[in-house]
């Protein structure tokens, strides 16, 4: 391993897994907020609204107006974090260019196809084999060029990751990447290939 | 109209019954706070409408609202939801109930329920300003 | 590698990277709730407070009171959120616990001193150490046994992960993993020695 593939490696470290954990995080925290703190506003707000048609003095009317706006206030800034944090925040279109962006062992082909919403599971699988793709390419290929596919089908997601790189090793071995990624694959119910033919090349299909 | 209110915290039943309560189209025959209580009151008041929380204990506003849907088919049920959550909101489409509407959104509630009681359907405030 | 010491270290994982993430997280949307929504709580609980005071009506007054306690727990959800979110969540023993349970391939003696408050950085450091040490006990060594220390000094906060594998490769090689470790201790302003001599030994020291 020479040092700058070693650094290469280290930049594209774990992002994909990091953005995984802090979604689940973010949901975890939403939902918490939104059983506490929304039920308590909005509760707090009817209240407000309830205080006010029954008000008989025209200035607690005024300022119950007020507090009301205040509370609704309130109520829409725990919407939009909630709403930030449930929201399938992870364009993968972004992500895997960002990848790619910060991935200078060899230029790397990207093509994505138009595609409708992809399920979030879908995204993050795809994601963690890129990244886990993209750093065997640096450590274990040759390879002069990259291609990353990313396809929606009628019927499946499909993801490869290929290079030109002459396949030195071709014992079908799996390291702990590899596996992973199989295991990932597996939990999706879709299938993935290995092709060592010219280069290495991944296939991924998950059924939709 | 006649309303039932059906809500869990009584502090939201509470205040929706005085802020329901002061239009003076509608009247408040009963406050529940579960899901059973929303089944015998219903027999018991026959209101022209249940504005009921979505989320409650022990039975679900939405299974409430399938056994009232169950002995009448014309009963109109709106939903109170605090957010739009996706998965409650779909169920409360399909389970035959008239719509729903944001908990917070104090100012549509009522006309929210005048559109319920004339045959409408209310899927949050949007809407309802559009009527 | 066997097929079980991949296992193990798929088991044992990012575990330490994904804890350091969701920390993050929690503490963007701590700031953020704490910012926006606890600022308009307060306001709205000062507001009901004023309706109180000038509220003629002793119904009126009733629900106010109501009102503000309902806000103020909201103001208290809200803060324990919060509090929970900045929290030092992170019980390094526990997590170290943790990490150690889970791995089976050669018994673990786990030495933690007493110790005050590690800030958050030298824990995660410590973590994501002891993870990457273990995993390359998993894949690099031959060992029987294993040994982690954590020691509080008067200037310093040590951590030692040692096993007692016959050294077999002593080039001074590192891996990303090493590398990594490295950095993270650089960070800290603190120091990493490896030695090889019965059994592979890393060293960290990061000084208070
Ligand atoms: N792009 C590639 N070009 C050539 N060989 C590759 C490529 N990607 C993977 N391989 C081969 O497949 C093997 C398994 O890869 P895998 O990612 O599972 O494990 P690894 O990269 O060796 O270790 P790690 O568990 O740290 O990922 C590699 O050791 C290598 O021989
Ligand atoms: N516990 C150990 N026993 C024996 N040798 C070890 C041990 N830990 C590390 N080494 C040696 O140090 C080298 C560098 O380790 P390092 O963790 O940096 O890289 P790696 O484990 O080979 O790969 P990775 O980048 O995936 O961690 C190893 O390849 C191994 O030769
Ligand atoms: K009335
Ligand atoms: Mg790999
Ligand atoms: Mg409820
Ligand atoms: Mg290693």
């Amino acid at each position: 391993l020479l040092l700058e593939q070693k650094n290469q490696a280290l930049s594209t470290g774990q992002d994909a897994e990091i953005v995984m954990a802090t979604l689940t995080e973010r949901n975890r925290i939403a939902r918490e907020i939104h059983d506490n703190v929304g039920h308590l506003l909005s509760r707090g707000i009817l209240m407000t609204q309830a205080l006010k048609v029954s008000e008989k003095d025209s200035q607690q009317t005024e300022a119950l107006e007020a507090l009301g706006e205040t509370l609704t206030e309130a109520m829409n800034s725990v919407r939009s974090s909630v709403h930030d944090l449930h929201e399938d925040f992870l364009d993968l279109d972004i992500a895997v260019r960002e990848l790619v962006k910060d991935f200078t062992f060899c230029p790397v082909t990207l093509e994505i196809g138009n595609h409708g919403h992809i399920p979030r599971d879908v995204k993050y699988g795809f994601l963690t084999s890129i990244k886990e793709g993209l750093n065997n390419i640096i450590r274990h290929s040759k390879a002069t060029e990259a291609r990353i596919i990313i396809q929606e089908h009628p019927g499946l997601y499909q993801l490869i990751i290929s290079d030109n790189g002459p396949v030195i090793n071709d014992d079908e071995e799996k390291g702990i990447g590899l596996l992973n990624m199989e295991e990932r694959v597996r939990n999706l119910k879709g299938t993935l290939r290995i092709l060592r033919a010219e280069g290495f090349q991944i296939q991924i299909a998950i059924p939709k | 109209m006649k309303i039932l209110i059906i809500d869990d915290d009584k502090l939201v039943s509470g205040a929706l019954s005085t802020i329901i309560g002061a239009a003076e189209d509608t009247s408040v025959v009963a406050t529940g706070s579960s899901g059973e209580a929303a089944i015998a009151l219903y027999d018991e008041t026959a209101p022209d409408v249940v504005l009921m929380d979505i989320r409650m204990g022990e039975m679900t506003g939405i299974e409430a609202a399938k056994r009232i849907l169950e002995k009448d088919k014309e009963a109109k049920i709106l939903f109170l939801t605090t957010f739009t959550d996706g998965e409650y909101v779909t169920e409360a489409i399909t389970c035959g109930a008239k719509g729903y509407i944001l908990k917070q959104d104090y100012e549509n509630i009522v006309p929210a329920l005048r559109a319920v009681y004339l045959g409408q359907t209310v899927f949050g405030s949007d809407i309802v300003k559009s009527l």
